[in-house]
């Protein structure tokens, strides 16, 4: 699987074709892209930094990704996660994953999207009309990474 | 030592990184984080609450039993909440 | 949510774009696209046919669609579902679903997806080396139909 | 009453619609498919399995003994395969 850590923005269409290529041997291909949404709680959010630990941050992502191949039978994947400043509406993150089972596409971008929540260390800083603070982990994340845990 | 700070604990503390001389009396995280305390009021509010610090010796979790070495890298920071 | 049934090939960037538009709403996007795959079995795919109930097809999505939106908190949907010649790669289903819920636009996507395979009139006749046949329904989409009834 | 037929069902019996008047003595689908029977070879290869038979009466999944009028539109079709 593919992982990068970028500032820039990225293309769905461009990684789902990059990933398949003239491939004809695919049966699903399940995607979940992450943006900044503009509310949190009851504040309209006016920006996000995202900060991360350069290496571990792929490190960790490039594991994650190959617990998803050694638990489900995949044909391939790209994790893309963002850093840097952004607006509400851009992009953060994508996970592309190809299977011939709709079912093991679907879990696996479920299981990374879950584990990389809580295991991943990127952290968001909202600015909102309330001034900035630090987005605060939600125990509700640690408990769909544990339920993974069978 | 390198030591690398994120997030919250990068702002309290003022600083993303600083290299220091391990004392031989510390063996471990928290033993670590205890001597941090001690090196000022931004150390103390950066590490007030030990529910909400994450540590990675050379990148990888580890618990604050961890053992450490002067050669290490540690990072600390607050739960992760990305994606 | 958008409903088609068509016979054209559908671009997934140019779906999502249409749903989301100009929102900042949105914190969460997932996607699944089916794809014919070349093999099925141990025989080669070369060709396959879709046949549809025209009417009744767009009928059963709309009413699958409905129930997802019942069910997860949704911010807008799109299904579209190829019929007639398709080759080994190309795109069959396109589901997007759009919700500020990670958890809710994964559930909503692949529910979905498994009502779908046993309540849409669609039917596959695939050709291979060893000449053509109707695609038998598989026990295990109607048990994963049947999982989605709590 | 207009009678639709798909896929499978359609390439047996030989066309994919037919109008026919509904017999008095028939009340229900599972009338119906017996009457149909009766009409050839092929509408008896169509109709040999009964477990492999879906039927939509006016665009609405039914069970066998859903009762019929006549301006009834019925299709019969093997279970669906698609996505």
């Amino acid at each position: 699987m593919k992982v990068q850590v970028q500032d820039q923005d990225f293309d769905i269409a461009a990684e789902i074709k990059e990933l398949c290529g003239e491939r004809t041997d695919i049966g699903a291909i399940v995607t979940f892209t992450g943006l900044v949404c503009d509310f949190h709680g009851n504040d309209k959010v006016q920006k996000m930094t995202l900060e991360h630990f350069p290496g571990m941050a792929e490190k960790q992502l490039e594991k994650i990704c190959h617990t998803a191949t050694e638990r489900w039978p995949l044909q391939g994947g790209t994790v893309i996660h963002r850093y840097g400043p952004l607006l509400p509406g851009d992009q953060i993150v994508l996970v592309v994953i190809l299977s011939a089972h709709r079912e093991a596409a679907f879990n696996a971008a479920e299981f990374i999207m879950d584990w990389l929540k809580t295991n991943a260390p990127f952290w968001k800083k909202e600015q909102t009309s309330k001034g900035t603070h630090w987005v605060e982990a939600k125990d509700a994340d640690l408990i769909k990474t544990k339920g993974w845990k069978e | 030592m390198e030591l690398l700070y994120f997030a919250r604990i990068r702002e309290d503390i003022g600083q993303s990184s600083e290299t220091i001389s391990l004392p031989d009396t510390i063996s471990d995280v928290s033993g670590l984080i205890d001597h941090l305390r001690e090196q000022g009021e931004n150390y103390q509010a950066a590490f007030k609450n030990e529910t909400i610090i994450r540590v990675a010796v050379n990148q990888t979790y580890v618990d604050f039993d961890h053992p450490l070495v002067d050669n290490d890298e540690i990072a600390f920071f607050p739960p992760m909440t990305g994606g």
